[in-house]
């Protein structure tokens, strides 16, 4: 009948009315900063860099191999390669980066940068809240405000940290053990150890 | 995981039965000589399609383009009545190295030379048939340079969808197109002087001063910014 | 009579001579838009009304153009994969796939079945919560003060929840790589769709409950904006538009890209062409959609998600060119790109339906009021990210 | 027993009575005008936050709930806001009318309140032979400011808006009036006091004589409901401030505390068409049934009112905007006649009164269900339901 199709509409706004209060599923909105969703382990915000235990100078795993420069489509990363040279996780020496700076107002938080790192050593973090009075240098992260601790992301991606972690330790255990073996074997003039960055 | 891999380029895009036309190479050729028949003292060229065989496409010139468009479409057995995509390529001038035959000290042996080859501007034109199901037909119109002779037949008066991407083609690329029914820049305001899409356009300096990782960036602005500031 | 036989000429600026209709002050000239409440974005129309009856109206647009064309060709194939989600920011899943499967054909990569399986379960998630938003636009230009609207997004939260959890974004997804998919799906997370599928067709039937028979919208959406078939064909429209108009043409069932020829699903077509239409093959193809996904989500084997040989860096396709294109929500999404064998795309061109399905915007507004106007274009289904590009 | 619904009454007369003799009328008028000027823009402020907040139930989402409690300061937040906000004139408008229109728009529905009967005894200027006809014509006058509104601003999408109000406005003034007509028919008075009085007699026992339990009042207080939702710009007929269409209609110029008065005078606009309906077709400030005749008189009024808001809450929440020309049809098609064919109802019902009663609704029941089934058809011919086919 004429109208009813008007009436059908009044039910059905009734019938969410009513619901919205007493059915969670209808009523979906969180009350933000008091509430918020559930962190899920694929988010991704903006990238940091990972370092292994306490000193995020000596730990660093980025090596500044500029890959994720290169590769970064909006091209907000900005390295510099260091001088000298500090050992990496299996005692080998490494460059690492002198400057590493993100420009998180360029960053379009795309994930380029960590599918390209051989290392491991670029993650995604997932802290959103950036907001600042300042847009320039406020969203310039410079190397030690982008280096977070392994255990941040072991946090954050625990699947993905667990993984690399184990490949980590493989390779390690690895070099351990070439390093016996080489001990074991006649020794060679050995080269100057490199120092310490 | 072998099995189940599948091969796109296999996959010839077009299964249905009814398709007259589905782009293999032989059937490109015949489409040529039918054209070259049917429709006589028109020059067609094929162009071949390394990556994607089944994507040859028809090189026309602007004084045939409307004609073999309207054949293409009206053809029964063709009917490409949808012109799904238009839009320009820019070749620029380039010295190629090609090897020639050449009778040097009586002898005639390959020697690589290099060639001059001018630049032009191409329009591409992707024709779908939704009556029948086939495709695509890639027509190709070219300019004979980049800068003076830039006009090429406006097929808008066949297919209307290609108004606003031959729009499109003569603001990105500077591509002037022949009784298209109202030819004007649609991206861009009117009043920009050059066409962005060029490969060597080169862009303006005049944006805002802003810290940036980049040197050459940075570097660019800042000169930009004293030479606004120098002549004050 | 071709439409199109006969072209449109009407000019550029009238000047403001005592004899022009609009500077006399018979007719008023308003520009509706880029700010104003119900054009999608920046979007603009020029637009001469008698009275309120649209005498002439030219879209107008560029207001979001970043020229993505020449950024692509400066750029990777890896590094635009981001950027095609801010093309239509609704559905960046399909126009990931699109440029994916473009790339692919261009360099001849295989794809795993199990990637496959994720593309077209995503890019149907797209087109429910894309189709879904839609409807709620249309009703919200119409004047329902946002509830259709609001019910929509509920459901698209939803999905954007699976999307987050998927692929780490909720909009911006980029999880399409050449040869496959990123990453493979998180631990539950198609149980996950499986419920938001199930779910959703309670939210359709509410939704369908809510309007499909509402006097108000029948008399705003029946009769207005009708685009007759051969118009639309002609004007290369494509997608639920051109359906609404009786064009069979999807091109999930023409071209069967990825494995759409193993699904069993039906193309709703109208027989007006008008508003109306539009809106229920939307409504009719979330139906559809809700069916291959039961069946993908029932159906999705194991395996690898990316092509091991896949290149992630250094990828140079050898010289060339392809055109690829989908069944995007919007209507047809194709990419072109030309290889010179270098790292980046010589030409990367992207056909966006919203683009072309605005060439018939004035044809369909003539002679119609303001208020229509404003509900032909909100069902016209336009995002300014792809307009402009 | 009188003291609940006496208590305004005896109050003012309290206060009244410390003054002067000759002074007394004045304080009166003095009271009455503060009482109106008080509550009327205080029901405004709770509504607006009672609306959002519904509103925001309906579309699955909380509302407002961040000023006060439970969000019930919101109000406040938004007049301050609306009161500190730069007031902004555009060059090009004629300033003086431009500063008129919003007063314009919020004076009369302040006039027509002052002639509602809030309770018993509870009126703040008893006009025994005009009441009615007095509403009416201060109603009119909101088309004034409307005009002036959309004239002065110089913007195209004001002057679309203001030509929309008033097409609209004077068009939905004609069956509003008709509907009204077969109440004074039927009452014999223009005053609203005896349309109340005219209502209070007693059915059956229980049951009071509202003029909606009468076949041409249901129907009556049908038309005279839709047209007082296009009279107050309401949705679904809120085509002069059109959002999604013409930006905001006649006070898209507006900022700040003017385009606040147009808000306040929409809602006491919207309050004074409602309170008339619960006046003529609602009895009123009367209760339902006898037995509940002990809640004060003044509580039946407004909680009638708020029922009504609440239903008009719902309508907004649901409906799609009709178009002009659909408007226009509505009014000049549907509506006129029928109003025109209640009145005829209305003097059958008068002239039928010793039938017995179900005789009665006959006669109503044909000439209206009549009429709606030819419309039903008319409708369905112009919208035949449609089914879709699928692509072989």
């Amino acid at each position: 009948m004429l109208g009813g199709g008007i009436l059908h509409g009044l039910a059905v706004t009734a019938k969410n009315f009513v619901g919205s209060f007493t059915d969670p599923e209808r009523l979906v909105t969180l009350g933000y900063p008091e509430e918020r969703a559930p962190a899920k382990e694929n988010a991704r915000q903006f990238p940091f860099l990972v370092f292994d235990g306490a000193d995020p100078q000596a730990g660093l795993r980025c090596v500044a191999c500029q890959i994720c420069e290169k590769e970064c489509p909006p091209q907000c990363i900005l390295i510099v390669k260091s001088k000298t040279k500090k050992p990496d996780h299996l005692g080998k020496p490494q460059f690492f980066p002198a400057t590493f700076d993100i420009d998180l107002s360029v960053c379009m938080s795309c994930q380029i940068c960590v599918e390209v790192c051989p290392f491991d050593a670029i993650k995604m973090d997932q802290e959103f809240e950036l907001a600042t009075n300042d847009r320039f240098e406020g969203l310039l992260r410079h190397r030690d405000q982008l280096a977070r601790p392994n255990a941040h992301f072991q946090k954050l991606h625990p699947t993905d940290a667990a993984a690399i972690d184990a490949r980590r330790a493989e390779e390690l255990a690895k070099a351990a053990a070439a390093a016996t073996a080489a001990a074991a074997a006649p020794r060679k003039p050995a080269p100057e150890s490199p120092p310490a960055a | 995981m072998v099995s189940g891999i599948r091969n796109f380029v296999r996959e010839s895009l077009f299964s249905s039965e009814q398709s007259h036309y589905n782009g293999a190479v032989e059937q490109l050729e015949a489409l040529k000589t039918r054209l070259l028949r049917e429709l006589p003292g028109t020059r067609i060229a094929l162009v071949s399609n390394a990556a994607v065989p089944s994507q040859g496409s028809l090189a026309v010139p602007p004084s045939d383009a409307r004609a073999v468009a309207r054949w293409l479409r009206d053809t029964p057995d063709l009917r490409l009545d949808f012109c799904s995509n238009v839009t320009g390529v820019d070749w620029p001038d380039r010295d190629e190295k090609v090897m020639v035959r050449r009778t040097v000290d009586g002898i005639e042996k390959e020697v690589t030379e290099v060639q001059h080859r001018p630049g032009y501007l191409e329009v591409v034109y992707h024709l779908y048939s939704v009556a029948l199901g086939g495709g695509p037909v890639i027509l190709r119109q070219r300019t004979s340079n980049r800068t003076t002779d830039v006009e090429v037949a406006s097929l808008t008066p066949v297919w209307r969808s290609c108004e606003f991407q031959e729009r499109e083609v003569y603001d990105l690329f500077g591509v002037r197109f022949s009784d298209h029914p109202d030819l004007r820049r649609i991206l861009l305001w009117e009043g920009f002087r050059d066409h962005p899409m060029r490969r060597d356009y080169v862009p303006p300096d005049d944006y805002e001063y802003e810290p940036t990782p980049h040197d050459e960036v940075l570097e660019r602005a800042q000169r930009h910014r004293a030479s606004q500031e120098a002549p004050r | 009579m071709n439409p199109a036989a006969a072209p449109r000429t009407f000019e550029v600026r009238p000047s403001p001579d005592a004899a022009d209709p609009v500077h006399d002050g018979s007719l008023l000239e308003v520009s509706l838009g880029p700010q104003h409440p119900s054009t999608h974005g920046v979007f603009r129309m020029d637009v001469v009304l008698d009275g309120e009856t649209v005498v002439k109206l030219k879209p107008v647009f560029g207001y979001l153009h970043r020229n993505h064309e020449k950024i692509a060709e400066n750029t990777s194939y890896l590094g635009s994969m981001p950027y095609t989600d801010r093309l239509d920011y609704f559905c960046s899943l399909t126009s990931n796939w699109a440029y994916a499967l473009t790339v692919e054909r261009l360099a001849g990569l295989q794809v795993p079945e199990r990637a496959e399986y994720l593309r077209v379960i995503t890019a149907e998630l797209t087109r429910l919560q894309n189709h879904a938003a839609v409807c709620g636009f249309l009703l919200q230009d119409m004047g329902a003060l946002g509830t259709p609207l609001m019910y929509a997004f509920r459901e698209r939260e939803r999905i954007l929840d699976l999307f987050e959890s998927l692929t780490g974004a909720r909009m911006m997804c980029n999880y399409m790589r050449f040869g496959g998919c990123r990453c493979d799906t998180p631990p539950g997370w198609l149980e996950q769709a499986r419920s938001v599928v199930t779910g959703f067709g309670a939210f359709l039937d509410e939704f369908e409950a809510l309007l499909s028979s509402n006097e108000i919208l029948l008399g705003r959406t029946q009769g207005i904006g009708i685009l007759p078939r051969e118009l639309a064909i002609n004007a290369g429209i494509s997608g639920p538009m051109a359906r609404a108009s009786g064009v069979a043409y999807d091109i999930r069932k023409v071209d069967r890209y990825g494995i759409y020829d193993q699904f069993e699903f039906r193309v709703p077509l109208g027989d007006h062409g008008d508003v109306f239409d539009r809106y229920m093959i939307r409504a009719l193809e979330m139906r559809e959609s809700l069916r291959i996904l039961g069946a993908a989500l029932q159906r999705i084997p194991a395996g690898p998600v990316i092509d091991p040989k896949a290149k992630l860096r250094g990828f140079r396709p050898k010289p060339g060119e392809s055109y690829g294109r989908i069944e995007s929500p919007k209507g047809e999404l194709g990419f072109y790109l030309i290889s010179d064998g270098g790292p980046n795309p010589w030409r990367y061109r992207i056909r966006p339906p919203s683009f072309i399905n605005l060439t018939i915007l004035e044809d369909l507004c003539l002679g119609r009021s303001v208020a229509d106007a404003v509900v032909i274009l909100g069902s016209v289904d336009i995002v300014l990210g792809e307009v402009d590009r | 027993m009188d003291a609940p619904d006496q208590i305004f009454v005896l109050l003012k007369h309290a206060v009244v009575s410390w003054f002067p003799t000759p002074v007394q009328p004045w304080i009166s008028a003095v009271l009455s005008i503060g009482a109106i000027l008080a509550v009327y823009p205080m029901i405004f402020a709770l509504t607006t936050v009672i609306e959002r907040k519904a509103l925001g139930r309906i579309q699955n989402r909380p509302g407002p709930n961040r000023v006060g409690p439970a969000g019930f300061l919101q109000f406040a937040a938004d007049g301050i806001k609306s009161l500190t906000k730069e007031d902004i004139v555009p060059r090009a408008a004629d300033s003086v009318v431009h500063f008129l229109a919003p007063l314009v728009v919020v004076v009369p529905p302040l006039l027509a309140l002052a002639v509602l009967p809030v309770g018993r005894n509870m009126v703040a200027l008893d006009l025994p032979e005009t009441g009615l006809l007095f509403f009416l014509m201060v109603g009119t006058a909101v088309e004034l400011g409307v005009f002036m509104a959309g004239w002065s601003s110089h913007n195209k999408y004001s002057l679309l808006g203001a030509m929309r109000a008033i097409a609209q406005l004077l068009s939905y003034e004609l069956p509003l009036l008709l509907s009204t007509v077969s109440v004074v028919m039927l009452t014999g008075s223009l005053s609203l006091n005896a349309i109340i009085g005219h209502q209070s007699e007693v059915h059956a026992g229980v049951l009071l004589g509202w003029n909606v339990f009468t076949p041409w009042g249901a129907a009556g207080a049908v038309l005279f409901f839709i047209a007082a939702l296009a009279e107050a710009n309401r949705s679904p007929f809120d085509l002069p401030e059109a959002e999604s269409e013409i930006v905001a209609g006649y006070f898209t110029e507006y900022s700040g505390f003017k385009f606040a008065l147009f808000f306040l005078g929409e809602y006491l606009g919207l309050f004074a068409v409602s309170g008339l309906g619960i006046t003529l077709f609602l009895g009123g400030w009367l209760p339902p049934l006898t037995v509940l005749s002990w809640v004060p008189s003044w509580l039946w009024f407004f909680g009638k009112l708020a029922v009504l808001m609440g239903i008009f809450i719902w309508l907004r929440g649901t409906l799609p905007r009709l178009r002009m020309d659909q408007l226009m049809r509505f009014a000049w098609q549907f509506l006129l006649p029928m109003s025109l064919i209640n009145l005829l109802v209305a003097a059958l019902w008068q002239y039928s009164t010793p039938w017995p009663h179900l005789l009665r609704w006959l006669p109503a029941a044909i000439l209206f269900g009549i009429p709606y089934l030819l419309y039903h058809r008319a409708f369905l011919r112009q919208h035949p339901p449609r089914t879709y086919r699928y692509a072989s």
